[in-house]
């Protein structure tokens, strides 16, 4: 016994150690870097339990430690017959009531929070001003394995990137397209699912410009088991100042331009309809409404930072996932290539011309 | 069936297991396969750890993971946990209320069985077209697109195994509210009993609403109804609803035994009386109650709205207050009495501190706007493993040491059984532990893989090493369980010295019969009370010797449920349309079940008696059919 | 326990479903299984509430278009009686008059069975119009709320008819008296869903 | 298991007795069954007659509960001796049907 606790402190010991050494995971991705009203609000609902859990877990441990120690039959006897104790009324008062208040302490945050986090009543009400919506809303369709976010009153839509204002509410209605998934950016704040049945709407804050960040975005995140590729389902989010916000609506609600350079526009006439035809599901033009094409628009190509929302950004993943997705994303939705490419795989060649082509597609620049 | 034994082969054993109504023998058939599952569960859990050992491990292919994980959860609940705690009551409980038997023995063996083939059908899914990917809980919209037969596997096997769990727990509240020997009250049952009654009574009211559900999934998945089918109308909620109103109760069906099980350990190990019994036993009963009021916490992001989420939150923190109350009795229990570290003692004492680290982390999820960061995340597979491992499984490694005496008559070895221990407690903490950050750090769970850049290498690996350790801790318990078995060094009723319920003054195993002569209960700890007054015997009677009236034993369980297990591969193909032999076996598989029925019902079975020569001649030492 | 043992109708028990053990047993056991029961339908009917009317969309059939009452206070009626007769038969199973107790029992099959038939005519009918089973999440939470009470009438008419002939020739004893209270007791039960069925989906049902 | 049954042979009037016990019962019986009739009648006039829903719902509702009281306690005896355990498991039942239902007809549309 002596011998194992010994073990057991050693094991605390390097545990806390490890703990410490890893920090708290990557600031774009961690609940506990909160980077939004949201995601504050729960952190500091995470510490205040954790601080009452940690008085109950220190209660009972000291109660137990100064059992162990001194009731064990080396210490008492072997012979001893103790006392035997029926119990006591003033003890179990005792022990219920010490735990209702620590409850009734959770408990008033806990209902705060639930009402205020659901609060959306405000979602479409107009600037003291009169002249446009004082909170931006979005419309996040997810699917499988990737997510559409339309922005109705701006009248563009987006794949795999959620572009966002920072420092104010941005209103999220929430919906599947298939089978039920949830939507999660870990350092803004906590999910909601999008069920296949119903709008699912809640708000979200975002307060730090993701350009500070590493990668320059935050990810987001399915947090809904919805099929093989369900660990692949990332989407990244750009957070703007306003007035960069404003300018990357205006840059998506222009007209998609012509691709320049021989292999991108050999890439365009591939993509387009004469080609394999991908332009029948993926749009090119970033102004539209959401929940028409099949695939994901690819109006932004050039600005994201993953290919198929995971791999590494850069033309030799891009041209390995058209030739083959199913291999890197098991159970998508995007045709075998040969069925597009008249029953051949692509060459070499087009998958160069395509992957130029798409790379040049950006509305950033 | 004659009474006398003689020296019997292996074929005569396997033929006695399969037709017994004997619970000792049921308790030792559960304890096997529900064993057995465990290591397949385990198995899978390894499996499951070697992927996530390192980011963009391509051990498991996705679709794989899915499945792997899916049969790891449905197996160690289903198939493993629960079945091996029915062992255990099956085993203990009746002896523990001085019973010759349960209620309808006939009924236990079915149960039973029923169990087993629904086990065996669900795993074969593994080697006939894949096994069921849509998680545990098999949410509808993922199920009902899920493609090949694993969903089915997974619909028809649960209903199989399900229909034997609500049996079993019929049959054991039946046996506690009518065979209790003269003079045990309900507040004299030993707290184990008292456990049994309560989760038996959840079993009872919680299946219905799962196999309910589960028949909807089959209706839509083979016949083409509309239930979760959102185009046609349907809604997938509904499936979330039935699944959690029984899914929670659930983990406390699990849970109550393991707590009744402690509280024979420290009892037992402290050689003192249980501190605040009634409070123990309310607290139970409390516990059970709560249990249906609060599923709706694993539905916090379904988007309820804000008013049932907080009603929900708030139901959910109360059960805190009950079971605080049985850590705190615990604790007092042991506070002045006499410690004895056994194998099952230290067990006991290790499952304190790791319950309550699970327990209150679930009052953390229950904070519903902070449990919308924590669902479905590692904060949450580290909660529930916290809970079931921490509690659920030491609770049944501790009562593997306690009752294996009283199971098989011998000792399990306590130096390799506290090997076991450290092994598999250290192990449990580091695999664990580190979870909660994971989650925190946001990683998903049901994640097939992750990347190497988001921060969650070294924990994931540290998580794989702990399994690693766990499962030492599990090859060196079924070492000593071989070499107890191979030694057979036979022990007396009360091996542990300080037994103090009346399944300690019998023999270990008990004869088939169990008690020669009703036994009279004259309080809490009956044998304890009789050891401290002198009675040597251990126990007073209830009545003289007489003769005993014992039921038959029968193949038909085996037939009845192998029947279902046939007809299932029937229903299960005859969608395809392509199968011609798909009907025909289903039809011959109903046969089968409701042809043995049929016979059960209309053949009388009245059961034989052991005479009072017999009876004495066995108690001066020869020994009769159905002990071991 | 000997079967041989006749009874008369002065030494037959007061309760002689609980006269032994495993009558208390099973006494005590199928009650739990009906609470079991409670809940088995409880969710039936919760998903009915939940899936009423709801189809996809355009979808015709709506319950206040589709129900009629007068067929649905026929099978009531019918039902409700049985539930007399089985009354009745007890009466007699109490007083040893093994005869009268066939009798009345004989009657309760068949009202049984006049109720069943009616069922089977009720959803034939509906599906004729073209309300089947896959039409929509309405006709499924329908047919399969109603359709397990059906088939608890049917397994119920079968108990019944295997009880009467196995011991047509034996008469009561205390072996087989709890078996008959038990089908009894399962009848009212069948008898107290349809009171919720007759409520909550016709008669809620057509007024909308 | 059982030890068998103590047969009690009894005397004439101890007989009679107990049939005209029985037959009382069951007048009851039958008074129960006219006032199920009757108040499924009432229930399906209500419903002929066209009144408001709002009135009607709980009307029949409550008329159903008044027949499931009935059922229980007369026909099914649920109030007789030794019937304890079996009525606190009934509730129980009850009461998670209720909390099922109320679940599904509230919380899943919204
Ligand atoms: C044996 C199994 C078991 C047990 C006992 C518990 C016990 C509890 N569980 Fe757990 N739970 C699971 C198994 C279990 N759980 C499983 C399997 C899941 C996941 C299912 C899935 O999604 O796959 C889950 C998920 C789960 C969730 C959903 C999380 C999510 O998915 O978002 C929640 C949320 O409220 C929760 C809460 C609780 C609470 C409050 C308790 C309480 O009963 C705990 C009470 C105990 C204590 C609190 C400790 C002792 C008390 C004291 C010392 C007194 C003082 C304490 C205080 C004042 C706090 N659990
Ligand atoms: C009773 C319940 C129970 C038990 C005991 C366990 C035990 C373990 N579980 Fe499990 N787990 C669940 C219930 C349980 N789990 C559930 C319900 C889920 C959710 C599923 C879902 O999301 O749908 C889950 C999910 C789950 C995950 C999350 C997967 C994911 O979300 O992607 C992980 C990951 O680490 C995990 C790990 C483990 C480990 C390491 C153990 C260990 O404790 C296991 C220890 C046992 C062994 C190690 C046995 C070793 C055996 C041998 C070595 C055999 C030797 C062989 C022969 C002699 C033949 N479990
Ligand atoms: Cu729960």
């Amino acid at each position: 016994m002596i011998k194992g606790l010994k073990k057991w402190r050693l094991f605390a010991l390097m545990t806390a150690l490890v703990v410490f050494l890893a920090g708290c995971g990557r600031e774009e991705i961690s609940t506990l870097i909160p980077a939004g009203e949201v995601a504050q609000d729960q952190f500091n609902l995470l510490i205040l339990s954790s601080i009452v859990m940690a008085f109950v877990i220190l209660v009972v441990t000291i109660i137990y430690v100064l059992a162990i120690f001194k009731f064990r039959r080396s210490k008492v006897g072997e012979d001893l017959i103790p006392e035997q104790v029926e119990g006591s009324a003033r003890l179990e008062f005792l022990w219920t009531s010490i735990p209702i208040v620590l409850l009734l302490i959770l408990a008033v945050p806990t209902v705060y929070s639930t009402f205020d986090l659901a609060d959306v009543s405000t979602m479409d009400v107009q600037a003291e001003d009169g002249e446009s919506m004082t909170h931006l809303t979005v419309n996040v369709t997810a699917k499988l394995y990737w997510w559409e976010f339309e922005y109705p009153e701006q009248g563009i839509v987006t794949a795999q990137e959620l572009v966002v204002p920072t420092g104010e509410r941005v209103y999220f209605n929430l919906i599947s397209a298939d089978v039920k998934h949830s939507f999660w950016i870990p350092s803004i704040g906590g999910k909601l699912d999008a069920n296949p049945e119903n709008v699912n709407t809640f708000y979200l804050t975002f307060d730090q410009k993701s350009s500070e960040l590493e990668d320059g975005v935050f990810y987001g995140k399915c947090a809904e088991l919805c099929g093989p590729s369900h660990a692949l389902m990332d989407f990244k989010v750009k957070t703007l100042e306003r007035e960069e916000f404003d300018t990357w609506v205006a840059a998506m609600q222009e007209e998609a331009t012509p691709a320049e350079g021989a292999l991108a526009q050999e890439g365009e006439q591939l993509f387009g309809l004469e080609g394999a035809g991908c332009i029948a599901c993926h749009a090119v033009s970033g102004s539209g409404e959401g929940g028409i094409m099949q695939g994901p628009n690819v109006a932004t190509f050039g600005d994201r930072n993953r290919v198929a929302g995971f791999m590494e950004h850069n033309e030799e993943n891009l041209k390995k996932w058209i030739a083959d997705p199913q291999q890197y994303k098991p159970g998508n939705l995007m045709p075998d290539p040969k069925s597009l490419n008249d029953g051949k795989e692509f060459t070499e060649q087009e998958l160069d011309a395509l992957a130029a082509y798409l790379m040049s597609l950006s509305v950033e620049e | 069936m004659s009474s006398i034994a003689q020296k019997k082969g292996f074929g005569a054993m396997i033929w006695d297991y399969l037709t017994t109504v004997d619970h000792k023998k049921i308790a030792h058939l559960y304890l096997a396969s529900g064993g057995i599952f465990f290591l397949i569960g385990g198995i899978e859990a390894m499996l499951i750890r070697i992927q996530l050992m390192k980011a963009g491990n391509d051990f498991l292919s996705a679709g794989t993971y899915n499945e792997v994980l899916t049969m790891h959860g449905t197996t160690m609940i289903f198939l493993a946990a629960m079945p091996i705690l029915l062992a255990f009551m099956n085993a203990i409980m009746p002896l523990q209320i001085g019973a010759r038997d349960v209620a309808f023995p006939f009924l236990n063996s079915l149960g039973f069985w029923l169990f087993f083939f629904g086990g065996i059908f669900l795993n074969l899914s593994w080697f006939m077209g894949g096994a069921p990917d849509a998680g545990w809980t098999n949410y509808a919209s993922l199920a009902l697109a899920s493609e090949g037969h694993g969903i089915d596997f997974y619909s028809l096997g649960l209903t199989i195994s399900g229909f034997g769990t609500l049996i079993s727990g019929i049959n054991f509240l039946v046996t506690i509210i009518n065979m209790r020997a003269p003079g045990m009250t309900y507040m004299r049952m030993p707290l184990f009993t008292w456990t049994t009654f309560v989760a038996s009574a959840l079993i009872l009211l919680a299946f219905p609403p799962l196999t309910v559900g589960i028949f909807f999934m089959v209706f839509d998945r083979l016949f083409g109804a509309n239930f979760f089918d959102v185009a046609n109308g349907g809604n997938t909620i509904i499936w979330e609803h039935l699944f959690w109103i029984f899914g929670h109760p659930e983990v406390y069906i699990l849970i109550l035994p393991a707590f009744g099980i402690f509280s024979e350990i420290f009892a037992i190990f402290s050689r003192k009386r249980l501190f605040g019994y009634t409070a123990l036993v309310f607290a139970t009963i409390l516990i059970g109650f709560y249990g249906f009021m609060v599923w709706a916490h694993h539905m916090f992001t379904t988007g309820l709205g804000a008013t049932a989420n907080a009603v929900f939150a708030l139901a959910t923190m109360i059960i805190a207050v009950p079971t605080g109350v049985k850590i705190f009795n615990w604790l007092l229990t042991i506070w002045g009495g006499s410690i004895k570290f056994t194998t099952p003692m230290i067990y006991a004492i290790a499952f304190i501190p790791s319950f309550v680290a699970g327990g209150v982390t679930g009052v953390m999820q229950a904070i519903a706007p902070l449990d919308y960061q924590l669902h479905d995340s590692y904060f949450i597979v580290a909660h529930f493993h916290y809970v079931i491992v921490g509690g659920v499984v030491l609770a049944i490694l501790a009562a593997t040491h306690l009752y294996w005496p009283k199971m098989f008559g011998t000792m399990l070895s306590e130096k390799l059984g506290k090997w076991t221990f450290w092994f598999f407690f250290i192990g449990f903490h580091l695999t664990f532990f580190i979870q909660h950050f994971l989650g925190l750090m946001g990683m998903p769970r049901r994640v097939y893989t992750f990347g190497a850049d988001q921060g969650w290498d070294l924990f994931n690996a540290i998580s794989s090493v702990g399994a690693l350790f766990m499962a030492i801790g599990v090859i060196i318990l079924l070492i000593n369980v071989v070499i107890t078995t191979v030694k057979n060094e036979r022990v007396g009723n009360d091996p542990w010295e300080d037994g103090r319920t009346l399944e300690w003054a019998i023999p270990s195993p008990p004869p088939f019969y169990n008690f020669a002569q009703t036994p009279l209960i004259r309080g809490l700890d009956t044998y304890w009370i009789e050891k401290m007054e002198g009675n040597k015997e251990g126990m007073v009677y209830a009545e003289p010797l007489e003769e005993i009236h014992m039921p038959n034993g029968s193949f038909l369980p085996v037939v009845m449920a192998f029947g279902l297990f046939v007809a299932s591969f029937g229903a299960l193909y005859f969608l395809d349309g392509d199968k011609a032999w798909a009907l025909p076996v289903l039809i011959l598989g109903l046969l089968m079940t409701f042809g043995s029925m049929l016979l059960r019902s209309l053949k009388d079975d009245l059961g034989f008696h052991i005479s009072k020569e017999d009876l004495i001649k066995d108690a001066k030492g020869g020994s009769m059919d159905g002990s071991k | 326990m000997d079967l041989n043992k006749k009874y008369t109708p002065q030494t037959w028990p007061d309760h002689p479903e609980t006269a032994t053990m495993e009558g208390k047993n099973k006494f005590i056991g199928f009650w739990l299984l009906l609470a079991a029961e409670t809940v088995t339908f409880a969710s039936l009917f919760a998903t009915y509430l939940a899936l009423k009317d709801k189809g996809p969309s355009g979808m015709e059939f709506a319950a206040a278009d589709l129900f009629e009452l007068p067929l649905v206070f026929a099978m009531t009626m019918i039902l409700l009686t049985s539930s007399l007769t089985s009354v009745y038969a007890m009466y007699h199973m109490k007083n040893h008059n093994f005869k009268a107790m066939q009798a009345w029992l004989m009657v309760t099959v068949l009202l049984g069975a006049t109720f069943l038939g009616l069922e089977i005519y009720e959803f034939n009918h509906y599906v004729h119009l073209g309300f089947g089973y896959t039409h929509s999440a309405f006709s499924s939470a329908f047919y399969t709320l109603v359709g397990t009470h059906g088939a608890h009438v049917l397994f119920g008419l079968c108990w019944f008819i295997a009880l009467m002939l196995r011991n047509a020739k034996r008469g009561l004893n205390t072996y087989n008296a709890p078996k008959f209270y038990l089908v009894a007791l399962y009848w009212h039960f069948i008898d107290v869903v349809w009171v919720f069925i007759f409520t909550v989906v016709y008669l809620m049902g057509v007024i909308g | 298991m059982a030890h068998d049954t103590h047969t009690h042979v009894r005397s004439q009037a101890e007989y009679e007795y107990v049939r005209r016990q029985r037959a009382k019962e069951m007048r009851n019986q039958l008074t129960s069954f006219a006032m199920m009739i009757f108040l499924t009648l009432i229930a399906f006039t209500t419903v002929a007659a066209d009144f408001s829903p709002y009135l009607i719902t709980p009307i029949i509702l409550l008329l159903a509960a008044v027949q499931v009281v009935l059922q229980l306690y007369h026909f099914m005896h649920m109030s007789n001796k030794g019937h304890g355990m079996v009525a606190f498991f009934m509730f129980s039942g009850m009461f998670v049907a209720f909390i099922t239902i109320l679940a599904l007809v509230t919380i899943v549309w919204w």
